[in-house]
Formats: structure tokens, C-alpha cells, sequence
């Protein structure tokens, strides 16, 4: 299917930046899912570190664990402190398996939490990086309530009365990576993608054969500029020619830049709009669709 | 700290533990059965079963669909339907393995209407908004539409003050809707917050199976969590983990006893104690 | 030394039930230790199963764990909706063994706070009964932060905005008993203690020998009477002759009684007062020994 | 939800990782060594290690005392303490293994205050309130006149918006003082609620050891929990864990990056670090 489907259906509504026309023409989907996935992809605190030099992590999520697929702290920020969030994949093996892929347990996002509300306290701005392949699927994740964390947490997002601003910045897996990108903007890396399944995982539920994943993520329509014609996220940052690993330092400015330009006016939003904007945003994040004249719920006088 | 001390008395109260409650709002809709019960081997005889709440006297707990739970809940008569008429459609022309609109339609040619169903009734004489999944619509998968029927009854239950019972069964998000499909845990859980900051109870009702993005979003957030006995309820289907991890998984893995074991789960109720245990909870939280 | 030190050096300024004083003069403090822990005493259950016909038990931390040596849950009390928690000891050996002889994990104070929030969200007055020989002293409940979850259900207490009675019916074990006891009222049964330290305990730390209890037990002050005279609980609830084990019946509605005649004035107690009494109940629960003349704190203008 | 987002900006800042903090306030007092190091053996050099922070080469964090915590953290001539006058008697009549008056006329006549001391100070320049324990004092336990200093500097740090750095090393409440000290957990608790509730920084160092009612009440609550490398933290000490379950406890158990694991912990940070790390914390939590 044609990657402008949305943009030919609805037109795009939402902002793209000054993208090269040239190449988001030429690489197919599944070489946009290999860029999301590159080893040399920059991670969240090759960010952090760049937009706060003074970053402080913090650990532990005050109950049993702490989770190091998630790195979560503050940071001096536009001279503002500011709590960052962001998954970590890791880069040597031995980190890889530290940081469990960035896949999530439970902890990570009662760590996230419980983090977020010393942000309310203080009355921090929030960051948050999304770069996970999904929660982690194990048995460890269920016991200690995997599902009741995320759904924990994505609706005490709702509820965290200071600005939000999230970004995909490599791969946005499923409920493991919405858990930590409930915010008042989404943002996403042009070549990160953003998911309800893994293009394996939706291999194996479609044909029971996750090698057939080339075919799945045509499929899916994960690409930032399919997330962007739904209304999904706000705006899309363009990366350097070749991807985010060849320029460290070019992305990071760009993806900074495009994360202060949404944050700004959110500062001096009162509190009881900021909430009412972001529960509006996910309430009727499926308006374009409802827009469709064929289709979908319709508008009715409440009773 | 802002919150104020609500005193509520009820005077000469009639403890809802001393007054019968049945067992079924209404006769249950016959349902597809296998010909023997998959726990104890049993040969069913479907009238029989259908009189017990399609329980088998091993205790065995058949699927109920959205029509039986609707009949096992609502008094006779009080059921009323809402936002039936809106329908899903495909629009990421999704092809595999068959198209989506010919999933869709072959389930409403079968007199489906969606995953979720949702409307007001009365439970035992209490007025309450009632969310029934139904697992034979795309897997009771969360659709745009699903999340949309949720959304909204959150929002009425909260404006009227009506309690919310939810009866899940589902394998998570509905793959054929993409990233809007994700985007329904956001929706449906943005709106049971404010269903829960107007302090109105919610009571989940946990079947078999109910997994993925359900029970990542609505399924696990009420104020009390009931199961049915042995229903599988977890975030990963032991399969996949199985082949992501190569752990063993014990017996019992993701059951309703192990999530109640992991204080997931308040209580295990079997089918035919559920409408008195509701009641009184009905009771008690609107005390 | 004399169990009635508090009553001469500072004079009594609580109640105390209309006991016998026949047999509270006769009793040793071991015998007290003794009956508090009678295998056959009342436990939570017998109580709360009497007070509230309806009650529904409800179960789990809704993070990783249930905890059977705490019950928690809403029953109809007084025709109010009303939350109870309470130790429980289990009869059988299987069920001690279950319930851990009602030492905690911290799974049970998070089980208690979560219920405790669904009491402020629906406005239900709390009732607490306290009879533990302490938190679970063993490896697992240190990994999954003991001392952090009395810590915060400690805290949390205090930011409760709803009547909390607790009564002490059988151990009051340190701290383990302390994080569920921080109420607006605390009362003892009559042959209940309440302790910095078990008996036992304080032997080994003395003499490193708890076989000295019986001399520890004397030495710690923790029969209700002590208690009472230190101003640490608000009433002594008198037992039937022999201790509460003799008339399940009649030590319920002692202490049913007793409880509701607390309770009730502070259910029409605005909240900001409701709190601010409970702040000072335990910021100056040591007022006592502060008005002796030649102790402690010293009142000193602000800075 | 009622609490307002609060825009502050620090223009022109200066990081503080960028700008020299010392490692102590002002000279170390000399401290009670053995001669050799428990860690690696090494024979001790008091002065050396004195001017090292009482670290020996091998990262063995030696245990300090109250006026050396002061020293270490107060810039030099900054420290006011309060209520000094303020002294513990026996009020139990105890007199196990020896009378509790004695006791204290004892560690009194060797200069010892109590098992807290709190005062104001400035941290690096910054104002903080200052609480620390002291494990010669009957091992730092938890008194009434300990209580009382902490919850009155909870109030006046909270009265006054100056962060709060707390150092413990403690084996719990004084069972000397029975069930009043028990209390003091509640009372320290109730105070330092109030602190957070004012929206004041709170920064707990955790130092070896710290245990029973200390670790049950305020260390652990910290906005930051802070431990020195090696520490032993935890609630039950690991001797009568052994007792009352036969267990095996693995190496490492309670120690500062067990509890860094088991997330209770954020920041495990050796002591010649901990004077830049809490003025860059001062720095974050009060931009
Ligand atoms: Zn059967
Ligand atoms: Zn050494």
C-alpha cells in the first residue's frame, strides 16, 4: 500500500520537517525499520547527555526493583530543570543484556512514576525518549504485573499536571513503548518507528511465520510519515542523510530544537488546560478517522 | 488532602448477604459447545449447561459470549443498548491473511455487531453502565470503534454517577487498525481517569482470556478486580513467551488464582456467585 | 517495677474501661505477654466478621503480591460502608503458615494503602486491628523494601483524610504493629501489649540470651496499662475474667463499642482538623514526659 | 491535580559539575581507627586517611560520627545548632544489662550530644537544614530527644523552604525509651510529611549501618536516597534474619548496592563525591 495513503485520504494536518524529498521516496519500509533498529542508532542518553550536561540519574522505584531498560533523572534544561525519561537498549552485549534490550519490567514504569511525581512536586517539565521493542515478554514481567504498570501508568499520565513532551526516537514497540509516550506532544525521528505489533509479531500472529516480517510491516503502516498522516504525532524530525547514527550531534540539535519549539508554549499553559488538551488529544486522536464520511463514531447528544 | 470525609449513613440497611439475588438477570442465549468438557471429559448436554451458567460440575467455566453475559447481568428488560449503530471499517486496507472488511463483514453476517457492547441496565435492582467483550468478534480485539463505545460510557457513567461493571475477553489490540488500535488504551484509560476522579465505582470482571492491550489499559484498573476461576489473564500469551524466553512456565502460569497470588486480582468469584458478590459490592461502594 | 510508675509519677489522663481491679492487680506481665498470645484469642476476622455480616474481603497490592497475614476489605458497619484492616494469625498450622503467623511482607502495607486511597476516593471511615509480633524478619521481605513500605504507610497515614480507629486486640509488635496503628484513636484490649521490642527481642539484645524474656517483658512497659498511663493509647477495653479467649461474644462488643463510640465524633470532624489532630496526637504523644519538670524538649520560640 | 505547574528558569546558569565543590566543609576531626583496614588490610595511617575523607585506598568507607559529618558537609564556620540543650533522661526506670541514666551520664562525659544533631548550615554555599546521626551515642538510636530534633527541623526547614540533607547510621529506636521511642517513628514520619508537603527538597544519606525504626521511618523517604558505597541498610540486621529463618543470605545482602538493586536506593556515591553530588541535587531541586 502506497506509504501517502493517509496523506491522499485526509490530507496531512499535522507539521513535517524540512524533510529531503529525495530520500523519504527511496528507502522502503523495511529499510526505515532497519534504520529504527541500528546498532549505531544514537540512545536516549546520547540525547539527555547532549541537552543537559548536569544530568543526574535516579534510581529504584521505591519498591523492589530497579529498571535499567529505562534511564530516568533531571537535568538543567533551557535553564529550566527538567525530568527526563528514556528507554536504553545499550551498546556492548554485556549492556545489551543489563539493560534487557530496552524492554521494560514493571518497575521501570513505577520508577518512571514515582519520578514523575517528584516532576509535580517541583513543578519539572517532562521529557520522555521512546526506543523499546515492547515491554519485556517474560515471566518475571507477569508476575510482578507487567499489564497493571502500564495501565497504571498511561492513565496517570493523564493525570500529571506538567508538560509532557515525548519522542520516538528509534523504535516505538506496542503498549511497552505508549506506557512511557502519553504526553501533550509526540514527536518521532524520521526514520523511527511506531508500532501496535513488532512486524515478526505480526508475522507470527498473521501467517504463524515471523520471517515473513518484510511483508508485515507494509503492512502495518509504522513509518513516522504513516503516524503523521494519522494524526498520531505531531510533527516529524527530519534526520540526517543516511540516518540518525551518521550524525550524532546533528540529530541531537534537531531533535532538541523540535522538543523545546512544542515544550515552550506548554510552560505557560494553566494546569487545568495543559490536562484538558492532552486527554483531548488521545480522547479524539481517531478524529481523522471519524472525519471519514463513511465511517465510524458519530457524533450523538448525550443523554 | 483537599478531598473532604463524605459521612453517609445508611439507615436500617438490608444486608444484600440476606436477600436472594439470582443467579442470571434473564435466561441465558444458548451458546456453541464442544461435546464434552475439556476439564473432566464430560459429555455436556447443552440445556443442562446452559441452566448452570455454562459451568460443568467440575467447575469447569465454558466462554460466554457478549449476549450471555449481557443476560447473565441486566435484569430482564433493563438492558439498553448504546452507540450500536456505529460499526468498524477498514482503513489501513489491511490484506492479511484476508482482507479486514471481509472479517468484519463475515462476523456481522453472524449477527456480531463489535469486540465491546455497552449500554445501561439494572443488576439486581441497581442501576449500573455495563461494557461486555465479546471474544468471537476478531478475538474481542480493542478496535477503534471498541475504545470509542468505552471512551463514551466512561465519560456518561462519571456525568450520571452510575457505576461501571466491565466484563472482559480479548487478545489485546486489533492488529488490522495499526498504531490507532494502540492508541485505544490511551482513549479508553484517559476516560475511565475521570471516571474514577468523579469516585464512581468500577468493577472489572476478568474471563477467559483477557490479555495484551486490555489488560495493559482498562481490564486491571478497577476498584475491584473479579475473576472467573481458571480464566488465563496476563500481558504476553505464555506461547510467546515461551518462545522468547525458553522458560518453563509453571502450571497455572497467568491463571486467575496466580493473579490473585500477584494482587492483581481482589477476588475469584465463580459465575454463579457473581451477581450477589456485584450487588453487594454495588452496595457497599454506593453506600 | 510497679506496673502503675505512669500513674503515680504523671497521673492518668485517659480512660480506662470499667476493669475489675481485681485482676489486673493479680496478673504478672508475662501472664499479660501469655494472654495476648493465647493460640485460642480472637483474631481480626472474629471481629470483623461480627461487626460487618457483609464484609467482603478484598485482596493484593495490585503490584506483585498478596498478603494473607493482613485482611483488608469494606463491610457495612453501623449502616456506614466502612474499610477494615486487620493482623491475622490463621488457627490451624496450615493457615498460620499461610498467613505467616501475621508478620507482614510489605506487600501488606501496600495492600492497605491501596484499599486506604479507595476509602478517601468513596469517603468509608477506617477501622484498624493490630496483632502482629512484628514485619516478617526474613530476606524476602528485605528485597522487597520492608523498611521503605512501614516507612511510607507511616507517612501516608497522615495524609489520609478519613477517621482511622485502630484497636491493638492481641501483639502490638514494634514497628510492624506502628504501620498499621497511626489513627486518630488507638485503643488496647485489656490483656493486649504493645511493644518497642518483643520480649523475646529485647533479651537478646540485653543478654543475648531470649530466654530472659520474662525479665525483658517486665522491663519493656507493654501491658495496655502502661500504655495507657504514657498516653500512647486513648482507652483500655476491659476483658471478661480469664481474657478474651473465655467470651468471643462478649470482648467483640467491648470492643465494637468501644471503637464506635471513638469513631463517631470524628466523622462529623472537618477533615483539615480531622488531620491536624492526628498530626499533633503523635508529633506530641511524648507531652507527657515532656511536662516533667527536669525533661526533655524544651518549647522555644520559632526561628 | 490542583497543583499548579510551576515555570521557574535559572538564566545564565552555572552548572555546578563545571564548578569546583570541595570534598569536606572544613578539616576532618580526628577520629577513633583501628589499625589496620577490615577491607584489605593495610596498615592505617590516621592522618593520611583523615585528609582522605576517612576512605582507605581500597574504597573502604570507614564510619564517621556526627561532627565529622558536620564537618564534611558544612562550609567552614556555617553550622548552628539547635537544640543542644535538649537531653535524654530515664524515664522507663531501665536498668538492663545496666541502668539507662548511666548510659547516658556516660557517652555525655565523653562529649557525646545524642544519636541526632540538627542545626542549619550552608552546603557549598547553599542553605540547608542538617541532620545527622551519630552511632556512638547508643548506636544512633532513635529517642525521644532524637524525635524531637528531627520532626522540629522538618518544621522549620519545611516554615522556611530550606532543603533538608539528613545522614543516618542507626540501629533503630531506643528500646531503653520502650514504646515512646517506638512512637518516635510516627512522629519523625508525621513531620517530615509535612516537608514534603511543602515542597522542599529532602536529601537522605544512608550511611552504615542503618536499621530497624530509622529505615522504617525517615531514611528511606528521601526525594533522593543517597548511600556510601558498602553501607549495611536494611530493616531486620542480617544475624537475626539467620535466626528466625535459617536462611543462606547471599553475599552483598543489605548493602548499599543490594538496596540500589532493589530499588530503594537511587545513588550509590562514594564520600569524596557526596559534597559536589548534593550541591548539584540543592542546585536541580531548587531550580
Ligand atoms: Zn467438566
Ligand atoms: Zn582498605
Amino acid at each position: 500500500m502506497p506509504a501517502n495513503f493517509w496523506s491522499r485520504t485526509l490530507g496531512l494536518s499535522w507539521e513535517f520537517g524540512t524533510m529531503r524529498p529525495r530520500e523519504r521516496d527511496t528507502l522502503s519500509v523495511w529499510q526505515v525499520v532497519e534504520l529504527a533498529r541500528h546498532p549505531d542508532r544514537p540512545y536516549s542518553l546520547d540525547y539527555i547527555k547532549r541537552m543537559a550536561p548536569d544530568f543526574v540519574e535516579l534510581h529504584g522505584d521505591r519498591i523492589s526493583h530497579d529498571d535499567p531498560a529505562l534511564v530516568a533523572g533531571l537535568g538543567t534544561w533551557h535553564g529550566r530543570t527538567t525530568v527526563f525519561f528514556g528507554h536504553q537498549k545499550g551498546r556492548t552485549l554485556a549492556e545489551r543484556v543489563r539493560r534487557n534490550w530496552g524492554m521494560m519490567h514493571p518497575e521501570g514504569y513505577r520508577k518512571a512514576l514515582r519520578i514523575a511525581r517528584q516532576a509535580v512536586k517541583f513543578g519539572f517539565p517532562i521529557v520522555s525518549l521512546v526506543d523499546t521493542p515492547g515491554a519485556f515478554p517474560g515471566a518475571a514481567a507477569e508476575e510482578r504485573g507487567i499489564a497493571a504498570a502500564i495501565a497504571g501508568a498511561i492513565m496517570e499520565w493523564f493525570e500529571t499536571p506538567v508538560p509532557i513532551v515525548a519522542a520516538v526516537i528509534g523504535e516505538g514497540g506496542s503498549g511497552g513503548a505508549l506506557g512511557m509516550a502519553v504526553a501533550d506532544r509526540v514527536l518521532m525521528l524520521e526514520n523511527s518507528t511506531y508500532s501496535v505489533a513488532s512486524p515478526e509479531a505480526a508475522a507470527s500472529i498473521v501467517w504463524r511465520d515471523n520471517a515473513r516480517k518484510v511483508e508485515a510491516a507494509d503492512q502495518l503502516q509504522l513509518t513516522s510519515r504513516d503516524l503523521l498522516a494519522m494524526g498520531v504525532v505531531e510533527e516529524v524530525v527530519p534526520e540526517p542523510e543516511g540516518g540518525a547514527h551518521v550524525d550524532y550531534e546533528g540529530t541531537a540539535v534537531a531533535l532538541e530544537n523540535a522538543l523545546w519549539r512544542h515544550l515552550q508554549p506548554l510552560l505557560t499553559m494553566p494546569v487545568d488546560e495543559l490536562l484538558q488538551h492532552r486527554y483531548e488529544r488521545f480522547r479524539y486522536i481517531d478524529s481523522l478517522i471519524a472525519a471519514h464520511p463513511d465511517f465510524g463514531p458519530k457524533v450523538e447528544p448525550k443523554v | 488532602m483537599s478531598l473532604p470525609f463524605r459521612g453517609r449513613v445508611r439507615e436500617g440497611v438490608l444486608l444484600v448477604s440476606m436477600v436472594h439475588v439470582p443467579v442470571t438477570g434473564t435466561k441465558l442465549p444458548p451458546i456453541a459447545l464442544s461435546t464434552n468438557c475439556p476439564s473432566c471429559g464430560v459429555g455436556l448436554v447443552p440445556e443442562e449447561l446452559r441452566e448452570q451458567a455454562y459451568v460443568c460440575d467440575c467447575g469447569h467455566h465454558f466462554r460466554m459470549h457478549g449476549d450471555a453475559w449481557i443476560a447473565l447481568l441486566a435484569d430482564e428488560g433493563s438492558w439498553r443498548e448504546r452507540w450500536a449503530d456505529v460499526r468498524p471499517h477498514d482503513l489501513l486496507d489491511w490484506k492479511v491473511p484476508k482482507p479486514y472488511q471481509q472479517t468484519i463483514d463475515q462476523a456481522r453476517q453472524e449477527g456480531l455487531n463489535e469486540a465491546v457492547r455497552t449500554g445501561t441496565a439494572t443488576l439486581a435492582g441497581r442501576p449500573v453502565w455495563l461494557g461486555v467483550f465479546d471474544f468471537r468478534f476478531v478475538g474481542g480485539t480493542l478496535s477503534i470503534v471498541a475504545g470509542e463505545r468505552l471512551a463514551r460510557g466512561f465519560e456518561q457513567a462519571a456525568a450520571s454517577h452510575t457505576p461501571y461493571v466491565l466484563v472482559t475477553a480479548s487478545g489485546g489490540a486489533r492488529m488490522q487498525e495499526g498504531v490507532l488500535a494502540l492508541m485505544q488504551l490511551a482513549k479508553v484509560n484517559a476516560a475511565l481517569g475521570r471516571l474514577h476522579a468523579a469516585r464512581v465505582p468500577y468493577f472489572s470482571v476478568l474471563t477467559d482470556p483477557t490479555f495484551g492491550g486490555v489488560s495493559a489499559s482498562l481490564a486491571l484498573l478497577g476498584d475491584v478486580n473479579l475473576a472467573e476461576p481458571g480464566a488465563a489473564i496476563g500481558f504476553t500469551g505464555a506461547r510467546v513467551i515461551k518462545q522468547a524466553t525458553y522458560a518453563d512456565l509453571p502450571p497455572g502460569f497467568q491463571s486467575a488464582e496466580f493473579q490473585l497470588e500477584c494482587g492483581q486480582v481482589d477476588l475469584v468469584v465463580p459465575r454463579v456467585e457473581l451477581r450477589e458478590r456485584l450487588a453487594r459490592l454495588l452496595d457497599l461502594y454506593t453506600g
